[in-house]
C-alpha cells in the first residue's frame, strides 16, 4: 500500500457511540482507497503517557498519518509530532496545532437545537429530561441550545438535568434515565455514550435520541432521532489530501450541519409530519447559515443579559460556556 | 493421588526458578488463547516478549518506555509489599496515588507561574503527603475500631476518583483551556516539570526515584529492625506480640510507606510522562502493583524484575495490539494467566508434590521386621 | 486363625512423614471389654496410630482386622460406621457453635432435633454426664468439653472406644468422675484404648498396656504389674538423673503484683479476677492448675503483651505496670510463654531469627536500628551447645526442630539472657524425660544464682520437685501460696480441683 | 423544586431492581464466607457471569438459558480460584484479586461482537391479586423472577444456617477447620463447593446486570458492584436478612441521589457520587466497633488456608 493510516481510540470501537463513529470512518477511509491505503488502529488507549507511547510506536511502524479520536490526547499529539515532522497528525476536539497537526471538531450544539424542537414538540407533562455527563463547556452548550428550541416550541417546557460524572456507566444511565422517567419526563435527551438510555426509554414508553449514532434498533419505538457524527467525509477528503500532497497542519476545522460533519438522523414517524418539517427547516436553516443557534435576546440564568435581541454568541463564549441560559432550574455542578 | 508435603526447608532453587516456570506456562498457555482467536501465537508471544526489548524498529524508543512504564509500577508495589509480607492489604494504592498527584499538582498549579528552585521538592513532599494522607483513613480505621483495610482502602479509590474528576472539571480546570476538561500543562512548567534526563529517552526522576528505593528498601527490609518485624508480624501475629512489636504501629508505617509511594509515583506521573491532571490520569497502576508485588515475591528485587516483566507485557501488548490487531482485552486475560500461573507454582517452593502411590502400596503385607 | 477375644488386630502399621517415620511396622491387639492403654513419650506415634485406626490417616503399610474381617476405613464417618469412635486429643470442638450443635456434627445420621435431645439425655443420665445443651462451647471448662466429646461419641453405640489423652486437662476430681464411666463402659462390653502420660492413672484404670518409642512397638506389659519408674525407663530408653535441688535462700522482694485484673475482648477469653502475689529472689513459685484457667492471660499481662484493666506490677521496687513488652525485657523480666510454635518462636524463620524475637534489646544484637545478624548467630550458637539442642545449625528453620529440642532452644534463649525473673509457662510440656529434667536443673540453677522463678505447670510432680512456695490458679483467681514442703498430692488436688463450672 | 415529583412507590420499586444484582452477590459471598474462604473476586465472576447469560440469551433468545449459564459462567471463574486456593492453596486475597483481574479480560474479550445489541425481554410476573393491591402492589409484586428469586435465596440462606444439618457443616468449617477435618468433613471438597455456589450467585447478579437492570453488554459494566457486595457482608455481619436490608439501602442511596438531582435540588453532584462509598466506610466501621455483639457470627477461620491434608 502506499500509505498507512493508524487510529487511536479512546475505548473500545464496539460501543456503538463515539469510537464506533471513528471506526465508522476508518472503514470509509479503507474502502475508499482500495488496496492503497492501510489502516491500523489501537483501542481502549488512555489518555496519558500511555497515548504518546502508543502513537510513537505507530509512527515507528511506518504509519504516515495519525488520528487521535480523543480531547485528552491532545498534548502527546504535539510531542509526538515534535518527533516524527514527517508524519501528519489529526487531532479530534483539541485547540492546539502544529506545522504538521491539524484540529477537527464539530458543532454538535447545531444538532441538539433540532432535536431540542422536537423534544419541544413531542413531550406531553411538558418535562424533558437530560442524562449529562461532565459539567464541562461541549456538554453545558449542548444542554442550552437544546433548552432554546425546546423553549421556542413549547413555552411550558421544563428541563429536568442529571449529572453522572461519567461518560460510560450503562447501569449508572439507565439509573438516571429511569428516575428521569418517574419523575414524570416523556421525552430523554442524552450526553453520555451507550444505547442503555434509548432502551430504557423503549421498556417505559417514552421517547429518547440517539447519541452519536441511529440507536433505533434498542428503541425503535422510542427512537425519534439520531445525532450522528460524521467523520466519514472528513477523513476521506484529508487522506485523499495527504496522498495528493496538499495537506496542511495548523488548520482547524469545526464543522456542523451544513458539511454533514453533524447528522440529524432519520426522522421516527412518530413524530408528527408538521414537526418534521418544521425540524428539517431548522436544520436546512442552520446548514445555509441562516439560523444561529444561539441568537438573542437571551439572558443568562441569574437574568442578567448574555444576548442582546438579534445578537449571536461569538465562538470565544460558546467554547468556554459555563453557565446555564435563563429558564433553566439547578446548578452547574463544580 | 497427588501427595502434597511440606519441605524441611525452603527450595531455594525453586524460590528462583517458581516464577520463571510461571512465566513459560503463562506463554504456552496464552499462546494457545491467541491462537484460538486466529492469531500466529508465536508472533504474538514474539510482539509481547521480544521486540520491545530486541527488534530494530522499536527496541531503541522501546527500552526506555520499558523502564519508564515500570518505574510507578515498581514504586507502589514495593510499598505495598512490606505491608503484604505483615498481612496488611492496602489494595486502595489507585487512590493514593491520585491523591498524590492532586496534592503535588495543586502546589505546583498554585504557585504558577513562579519561578523557583522549591516548588519541584516542595512538589514531591505534597505527593507523599497526598499519598500518605489517604492511606492513613483505612489506618486509623483498623487501629482504632479494627475496620477492615481492604474494603476501606478499596472505597477509597471511588472517593478519589470522583475527587479527580471534580478537580479537572472544576478547581484545577486550566483557565487558559478554554472550558475543557484538565489542568495545566505541568510539564511545560520548568519549575514544577519533571524533565527527561538523558535526551529523547523519556527517562526521568522518578525512574531514578524508583531505583533508588529498590537499593533502600532492599537493605531496609533485610537489616532493618523495622524490616524483621514486618516479617515477624506477617507469619506469626503472637511472636510478634511477644517479642514486643508494637502492630499499630507497623500498620501506620505499612500503611504510610505504601501510601507515600504511591503518591510519590502520582506526582511523578504527573508532573513527567502524564504532564497535567484529567478525568483519566489513573489507568490502574495501583491495581497492577499488587500484582507486581506477588509477582516480585514481595521481596525489593524480585519486584523489580517483576515491574520490568509487567510493563514489557504492556508496551509489548500494545505492538501485539495494533500490529496483529489483538484487541486489549486479550492482554488482561495474559496478565490474569500470569498471576493464576505464579500462584500456583508457589506451592512448590515450600511443598514437595509427588504422586503418592501409597494406596496400591497397602495391598501388599510386606514382612514383618522382627 | 483370629482369636475369639480380639477386636480389633493391628498387623505391622507404618506411617512415614516427611521429617520422620511416626509408626514403624506397629502390632497391637485390643481385647473385648478392656481398658488397654498405649504408652510412648511425646512423638512416639501414639496419635498417629490411633489416627489410622480411626480413618484420619491413611497408613503407608499394614493391615487392621475388626472382628477378624480386614478393616480399612475410608474415613472417620466410615470408622465411625463400624463402631469405632474416639475422644481428641485436642478437642475438636467449635467454640462459637452451641453444645447440640457439637454433639450434632459429630453424628452422621440427621436425626430430627427432638430426638436427637431425648437421645443425648438419655445417655448423660445413663452415665451421669450432666452438660446444657444451649450453652455456647467456647464458654465452657475443659471438663465440660471433655463431657460433651464422650457423649457424642456414646451416642454412636462404639464398640470400640478410642480416647487420646482424655485427663491431661482435667481436675483430679473429673479424673475420677470419668474413669468410673469408663469402668461402667468397659463392664458392658466396650473396648477402651487409652492414651495417657500419666503412669499412676494407667496402673489403676488398664490391665494391659503397649509401650511406643520412635514409632516402633518396644514392651507390652501388665502395668499394675510394673514399677511407673520401669515403665518410664522404658518410654524413654535410657536412664537418666533427676534434678538436684539446692537449699532455698530467699532474697529481698523481686516481683510484687497489686490487684491485678483483666477483662478480655475475646468473648472467649478468660478473666484474671483482683490477682495478688510477692515473689522473692531466690524463690521459684510453681502455679498449678488445669489448661484455661488463666495461666496464659497471666504469663500474657506479666510480659506485657496484654494491659491490665486493674492493678499494677512492682519489679525491684519500679512500677512496670505502663511498661511495654520491650522495656520490662530491657529491666531484666523474661518470660517463655507455652505455645512454642508461633508464640514464643516463628516456625517458618531461622533459630538466628528466632533470636531476635527476644533476646535483640538485651543481648545488643542490632545498633541504631539496624539488626546485627553476625551476633545473633553466635547467640544461637552459644545457645545449641549450651542446652545441647538437637539441630543442624543456627540456619535450621525452627520447624525443623522437634518440639522438645525448640523447647530447648525456646528456654535457653531466655536463661542465657540471665533474667533477674523468668516466667515459663509448661517448660517441659512435650519433652522426653531426660531432656524435661535437664530444663528443671536449668531453671533450678537460675535460682540458685539470685534469679526469681515462677513456672506454671500442669504438671503437679514437676512442681512439687522444683518450686519452693505453690499456689493454684483456678477460673483467673489465684489461691494464697502455701510451702511446697508442706503440700502433699491430694492437698494439692484440692487446692486445684476448685475448678470453675 | 417540587417533591410531588418524586414517586415513592416506584422509587422503592426500582430500588429493589437495582439493589437485586448485589444482593445476589453478596448471598453467594455470605455462604462462601460462612465456610471460611474470602473470595475477593466477587467482581470477576459478577461480569463474566454478565457476558455468559448475555451471549446465551442472545444466541439462544432464550433469557432463562441466559441466567442459568449467568450462574454457570460465575461457577466457571470461581472454579479457578477453588483450585488455585484449595488445591494450590495460594493466598485467598491475591488470587481474589487476580480472579477479578481475569474476570474482567476474559468477559471483554468474549464480548467484543456483543456490544450495542439488545437481549430479549425478561418479562415481569405481575403476581395476581397482590399486583393490584395499590402502592404495596407496585412496590413488591410486580417484578420479575430473578427479583422474587433473590428474595426466596435470602429466606433459604436464613433457614439453611438456623435449621439444616448441612448448613451446620458448612458453619462449623469455617469455624475451625483443623476439628471439622478430625471429625471426618470434607473441609476442601465442602469449600470448593461452597465457592462455586458463590460464583453462581454472583454470576446471576451480574447476569441480572446485563439481562434486566441495563439490558446490554458493555465492557466492565459492574463498575464496582462486586466490591459493594463484599462490603455488604460484612456490613450484614454474616446474616442473610440485613444482607437484604443492606443492599437495600445502598441502592436507594444511588437512586435518591438521582432523584435530589433531578428536582433540581442545590446539592454536590460529585459528594452524592462519592456517598455510597463514603456510607459503606461508614458503616464498616460501625460494624466492627461494635465487634462482640456479631462476633460469633464471623467465620474464625476466615481467609486462613486449611493446610492438613
Ligand atoms: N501431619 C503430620 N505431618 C508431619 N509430621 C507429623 C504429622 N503428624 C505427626 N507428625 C510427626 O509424627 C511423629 C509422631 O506424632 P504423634 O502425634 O503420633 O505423637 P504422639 O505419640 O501422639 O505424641 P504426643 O504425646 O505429643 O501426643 C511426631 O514426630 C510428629 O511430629
Ligand atoms: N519496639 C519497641 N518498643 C519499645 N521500646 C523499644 C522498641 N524498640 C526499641 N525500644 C527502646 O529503644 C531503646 C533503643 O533501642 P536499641 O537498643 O535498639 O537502640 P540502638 O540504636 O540499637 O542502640 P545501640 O547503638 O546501643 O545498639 C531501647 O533501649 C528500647 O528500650
Ligand atoms: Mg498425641
Ligand atoms: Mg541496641
Amino acid at each position: 500500500s502506499d500509505m498507512k493510516v493508524g487510529f487511536i481510540y479512546i475505548g473500545p470501537p464496539g460501543d456503538h457511540g463515539w469510537n464506533y463513529q471513528h471506526d465508522v470512518g476508518r472503514q470509509a477511509v479503507d474502502e475508499a482507497f482500495g488496496g492503497k491505503v492501510e489502516t491500523v488502529f489501537q483501542e481502549n488507549v488512555p489518555e496519558s503517557a500511555d497515548a504518546e507511547r502508543v502513537m510513537t510506536q505507530m509512527a515507528l511502524s511506518g504509519a504516515d498519518m495519525i488520528f487521535a479520536t480523543s480531547f485528552g490526547y491532545m498534548d502527546p499529539v504535539i510531542n509526538v509530532a515534535k518527533k516524527f515532522p514527517n508524519v501528519k497528525f489529526e487531532h479530534a476536539t483539541g485547540y492546539k496545532t502544529a506545522d504538521n497537526v491539524s484540529t477537527y471538531s464539530a458543532r454538535f450544539y447545531e444538532g441538539r437545537t433540532v432535536i431540542g424542537h422536537v423534544a419541544g414538540k413531542m413531550t406531553k407533562s411538558n418535562k424533558i429530561g437530560y442524562v449529562a455527563s461532565y459539567p464541562i463547556p461541549e456538554v453545558v452548550r449542548g444542554i442550552n441550545s437544546a433548552y432554546l428550541a425546546a423553549k421556542a416550541a413549547n413555552p411550558n417546557v421544563e428541563f429536568k438535568v442529571i449529572w453522572i460524572f461519567t461518560w460510560y456507566d450503562p447501569a449508572k444511565e439507565a439509573d438516571a434515565a429511569k428516575t428521569l422517567i418517574q419523575q414524570g419526563a416523556d421525552v430523554i435527551m442524552q450526553h453520555v455514550d451507550s444505547s442503555a438510555i434509548m432502551t430504557v426509554a423503549e421498556e417505559a414508553g417514552v421517547y429518547a435520541f440517539g447519541q452519536a449514532s441511529d440507536m433505533s434498533e434498542f428503541g425503535p419505538n422510542a427512537h425519534l432521532t439520531a445525532i450522528i457524527n460524521g467523520w466519514a467525509p472528513y477523513y476521506v477528503k484529508r487522506v485523499q489530501q495527504a496522498m495528493d500532497g496538499t495537506w496542511k497542519g495548523g488548520e482547524q476545522t469545526f464543522d456542523g450541519i451544513g458539511a454533514g460533519m453533524v447528522i440529524i438522523g432519520n426522522m421516527s414517524d412518530k413524530i408528527p409530519a408538521n414537526v418534521r418539517k418544521e425540524a428539517q427547516d431548522l436544520a436546512d436553516g442552520i446548514a445555509s447559515g441562516d439560523i444561529h443557534p444561539f441568537t438573542g435576546p437571551v439572558n443568562k440564568q441569574d437574568g442578567s443579559p448574555w444576548l442582546a435581541s438579534g445578537e449571536t454568541a461569538d465562538i470565544g463564549t460558546l467554547l468556554g460556556m459555563n453557565f446555564y441560559v435563563e429558564g433553566i432550574e439547578g446548578d452547574i455542578p463544580q | 493421588m497427588l501427595k502434597i508435603e511440606p519441605r524441611k526447608n525452603h527450595s531455594n532453587f525453586l524460590e528462583v526458578s517458581a516464577p520463571v516456570i510461571a512465566v513459560f506456562l503463562t506463554m504456552i498457555f496464552g499462546g494457545f488463547l491467541f491462537l484460538s482467536m486466529g492469531k500466529n501465537p508465536f508472533e504474538a508471544i514474539k510482539l509481547i516478549f521480544w521486540d520491545p526489548i530486541m527488534s530494530p524498529t522499536f527496541s531503541e524508543y522501546s527500552r526506555p518506555q520499558l523502564v519508564i512504564k515500570a518505574a510507578p509500577l515498581i514504586l507502589i508495589a514495593l510499598g505495598l509489599s512490606f505491608g503484604f509480607r505483615a498481612n496488611i492489604w492496602n489494595i486502595g494504592a489507585e487512590g493514593q496515588y491520585i491523591m498524590g498527584a492532586l496534592i503535588s499538582g495543586s502546589i505546583g498549579l498554585a504557585l504558577y507561574p513562579l519561578d523557583s528552585m522549591v516548588i519541584f521538592p516542595l512538589m514531591i513532599l505534597g505527593g507523599i503527603i497526598g499519598g500518605v494522607l489517604w492511606a492513613m483513613i483505612p489506618a486509623i480505621l483498623k487501629i482504632r475500631f479494627n475496620t477492615n483495610e481492604i474494603l476501606v482502602s478499596l472505597m477509597l479509590v471511588y472517593v478519589a476518583e470522583q475527587i479527580l474528576a471534580l478537580a479537572s472539571v472544576g478547581f484545577l480546570r486550566n483557565p487558559e483551556g478554554l472550558g475543557f476538561p484538565g489542568s495545566r500543562d505541568l510539564s511545560k512548567y520548568p519549575s514544577a516539570a519533571n524533565p527527561e534526563l538523558i535526551a529523547n529517552s523519556g527517562i526521568h526522576m522518578g525512574v531514578i526515584f524508583s531505583i533508588i528505593a529498590v537499593i533502600v528498601l532492599t537493605y531496609f527490609l533485610i537489616y532493618h529492625r523495622l524490616g524483621f518485624q514486618i516479617k515477624l508480624l506477617g507469619q506469626a501475629p503472637k511472636a510478634s506480640k511477644f517479642s514486643g512489636v508494637n502492630s499499630n504501629y507497623i500498620i501506620i508505617f505499612c500503611l504510610g510507606l505504601s501510601g507515600g509511594l504511591a503518591g510519590v509515583a502520582g506526582m511523578f506521573e504527573l508532573t513527567g510522562p502524564a504532564g497535567l491532571i484529567n478525568i483519566d490520569f489513573n489507568v490502574g497502576y495501583g491495581f497492577t502493583a499488587i500484582i507486581v508485588a506477588f509477582l516480585g515475591r514481595l521481596h525489593p528485587i524480585g519486584i523489580l524484575f517483576a515491574g520490568l516483566l509487567m510493563s514489557l507485557t504492556y508496551v509489548g501488548g500494545e505492538l501485539a495490539q495494533f500490529m496483529l490487531n489483538i484487541p486489549a482485552a486479550a492482554i488482561q486475560v495474559f496478565q490474569g494467566m500470569l498471576l493464576f500461573f505464579l500462584l500456583s507454582t508457589d506451592l512448590l517452593v515450600s511443598y514437595k508434590i509427588s504422586l503418592n502411590l501409597s494406596n496400591l502400596k497397602t495391598k501388599k503385607l510386606k514382612p514383618f521386621k522382627k | 486363625m483370629p482369636n475369639k477375644n480380639i477386636i480389633l488386630k493391628i498387623e505391622g502399621i507404618s506411617k512415614e512423614y516427611p521429617t520422620v517415620k511416626a509408626n514403624d511396622y506397629v502390632s497391637l491387639d485390643l481385647e473385648y471389654g478392656k481398658i488397654q492403654a498405649l504408652l510412648g513419650e511425646n512423638g512416639a506415634g501414639k496419635s498417629t496410630l490411633v489416627k489410622i485406626v480411626y480413618g484420619l490417616v491413611k497408613p503407608d503399610h499394614g493391615k487392621m482386622y475388626l472382628n477378624g474381617v480386614e478393616y480399612r476405613p475410608k474415613g472417620p464417618q466410615d470408622a465411625r460406621s463400624k463402631g469405632v469412635g474416639m475422644v481428641f486429643q485436642h478437642f475438636s470442638l467449635f467454640d462459637a457453635l452451641t453444645v447440640f450443635e457439637n454433639i450434632a456434627l459429630g453424628l452422621d445420621k440427621n436425626l430430627k432435633k427432638n430426638e436427637l435431645k431425648k437421645r443425648i439425655l438419655d445417655v448423660s443420665k445413663e452415665y451421669g454426664l450432666s452438660i446444657s445443651l444451649d450453652k455456647i462451647v467456647g464458654n465452657l471448662s475443659a471438663g465440660e468439653r471433655q463431657r460433651i466429646e464422650i457423649i457424642r461419641c456414646l451416642l454412636l453405640n462404639p464398640k470400640i472406644m478410642i480416647m487420646d489423652e482424655p485427663t491431661s486437662v482435667l481436675t483430679p476430681g473429673e479424673v475420677s468422675d470419668l474413669f468410673s464411666v469408663l469402668k461402667k463402659l468397659s463392664n458392658a462390653g466396650m473396648s477402651i484404648l487409652y492414651i495417657s502420660h500419666k503412669l499412676e492413672e494407667i496402673r489403676t484404670l488398664c490391665t494391659k498396656a503397649t509401650i511406643m518409642r520412635r514409632g516402633q512397638v518396644v514392651k507390652k506389659c501388665d502395668p499394675q504389674n510394673i514399677s511407673t519408674s520401669k515403665i518410664a525407663e522404658e518410654m524413654v530408653g535410657t536412664s537418666f538423673s533427676s534434678p538436684k535441688k539446692s537449699k532455698f535462700k530467699k532474697g529481698k522482694e523481686c516481683l510484687k503484683i497489686n490487684n491485678l485484673s483483666f477483662k478480655p475482648l475475646d468473648p472467649f477469653g478468660i478473666p484474671i479476677r483482683n490477682l495478688n502475689l510477692k515473689i522473692h529472689h531466690g524463690e521459684i513459685l510453681g502455679i498449678g492448675g488445669v489448661a484455661g484457667n488463666g495461666q496464659e492471660e497471666f504469663l500474657s499481662l506479666l510480659s506485657g503483651e496484654l494491659k491490665p484493666t486493674n492493678g499494677s506490677l512492682l519489679f525491684d521496687g519500679i512500677d512496670i505496670t505502663k511498661f511495654n513488652v520491650v522495656e520490662r525485657r530491657n529491666k531484666g523480666l523474661l518470660t517463655a510463654p507455652e505455645e512454642r510454635l508461633g508464640h514464643a518462636a516463628v516456625p517458618v524463620m531461622t533459630l538466628t531469627e528466632n533470636c531476635l524475637i527476644t533476646a535483640e534489646h538485651r543481648m545488643n544484637l542490632s545498633k541504631k536500628g539496624f539488626i546485627d545478624y553476625e551476633s545473633s548467630k553466635k547467640l544461637s550458637d552459644e545457645i545449641i551447645k549450651k542446652l545441647d539442642v538437637r539441630t543442624s545449625g543456627s540456619d535450621a528453620l525452627a520447624r525443623s526442630l522437634s518440639g522438645g529440642n525448640l523447647q530447648k532452644f525456646v528456654i535457653g534463649r531466655e536463661l542465657i539472657q540471665n533474667p533477674k525473673i523468668f516466667i515459663v509457662n509448661q517448660p517441659t510440656w512435650g519433652v522426653d524425660a531426660a531432656a524435661a529434667s535437664s530444663i528443671r536443673q536449668q531453671i533450678l540453677d537460675l535460682a540458685k544464682d539470685g534469679a526469681a522463678v515462677i513456672v506454671i505447670s500442669q504438671d503437679l510432680d514437676e512442681l512439687l520437685e522444683i518450686s519452693d512456695v505453690f499456689c493454684a490458679l483456678v477460673g483467673g483467681q489465684l489461691s494464697s501460696p502455701e510451702n511446697t514442703s508442706e503440700l502433699n498430692p491430694s492437698k494439692l488436688g484440692m487446692l486445684i480441683s476448685n475448678s470453675k463450672e | 423544586m417540587d417533591f410531588s415529583d418524586i414517586n415513592f412507590s416506584l422509587l422503592i420499586a426500582s430500588l429493589i431492581v437495582a439493589a437485586t444484582p448485589i444482593l445476589l452477590a453478596a448471598l453467594g459471598e455470605l455462604i462462601t464466607e460462612k465456610s471460611g474462604v474470602l473470595n475477593l473476586g466477587v467482581e470477576g465472576m459478577m461480569i463474566f457471569g454478565a457476558i455468559s447469560g448475555f451471549i446465551v440469551t442472545i444466541e439462544t433468545k432464550n433469557p432463562w438459558l441466559g441466567f442459568l449459564c449467568s450462574c454457570v459462567g460465575g461457577m466457571l471463574l470461581a472454579s479457578i480460584f477453588a483450585v488455585v486456593t484449595q488445591i494450590f492453596r495460594a493466598n485467598q486475597v491475591a488470587s481474589g484479586l487476580a480472579l477479578t483481574l481475569f474476570g474482567l479480560g476474559l468477559s471483554a474479550l468474549l464480548g467484543q461482537s456483543y456490544t450495542g445489541i439488545k437481549p430479549v425481554a425478561f418479562p415481569d410476573m405481575h403476581i395476581p391479586i397482590l399486583a393490584d393491591i395499590p402502592i404495596i402492589g407496585i412496590i413488591l409484586f410486580q417484578h420479575d423472577f430473578i427479583v422474587y428469586f433473590s428474595i426466596f435465596a435470602v429466606i433459604f440462606v436464613y433457614f439453611l444456617f438456623r435449621n439444616s444439618h448441612f448448613g451446620l457443616i458448612i458453619k462449623a468449617i469455617g469455624e475451625n477447620h483443623d476439628s471439622a477435618h478430625a471429625l471426618g468433613y470434607k473441609v476442601i471438597l465442602i469449600r470448593f463447593f461452597t465457592i462455586l455456589i458463590g460464583g453462581a450467585f454472583a454470576g446471576l447478579g451480574g447476569g441480572y446486570l446485563s439481562l434486566v437492570r441495563v439490558p446490554q453488554w458493555t465492557e466492565g459494566m459492574t463498575a464496582g458492584a462486586g466490591w459493594i457486595a463484599l462490603a455488604l457482608v460484612v456490613f450484614a455481619s454474616w446474616q442473610p436478612f440485613r444482607l437484604l436490608i443492606g443492599a437495600y439501602i445502598f441502592g436507594g442511596i444511588t437512586l435518591l441521589q438521582l432523584n435530589l438531582q433531578a428536582l433540581g435540588l442545590e446539592i454536590n453532584v460529585a459528594l452524592l457520587s462519592m456517598s455510597p462509598y463514603l456510607v459503606t466506610i461508614g458503616v464498616l466501621v460501625f460494624m466492627s466497633a461494635r465487634r462482640n455483639k456479631n462476633s460469633l457470627e464471623a467465620p474464625r477461620s476466615l481467609g486462613k488456608t486449611f493446610f492438613g491434608l
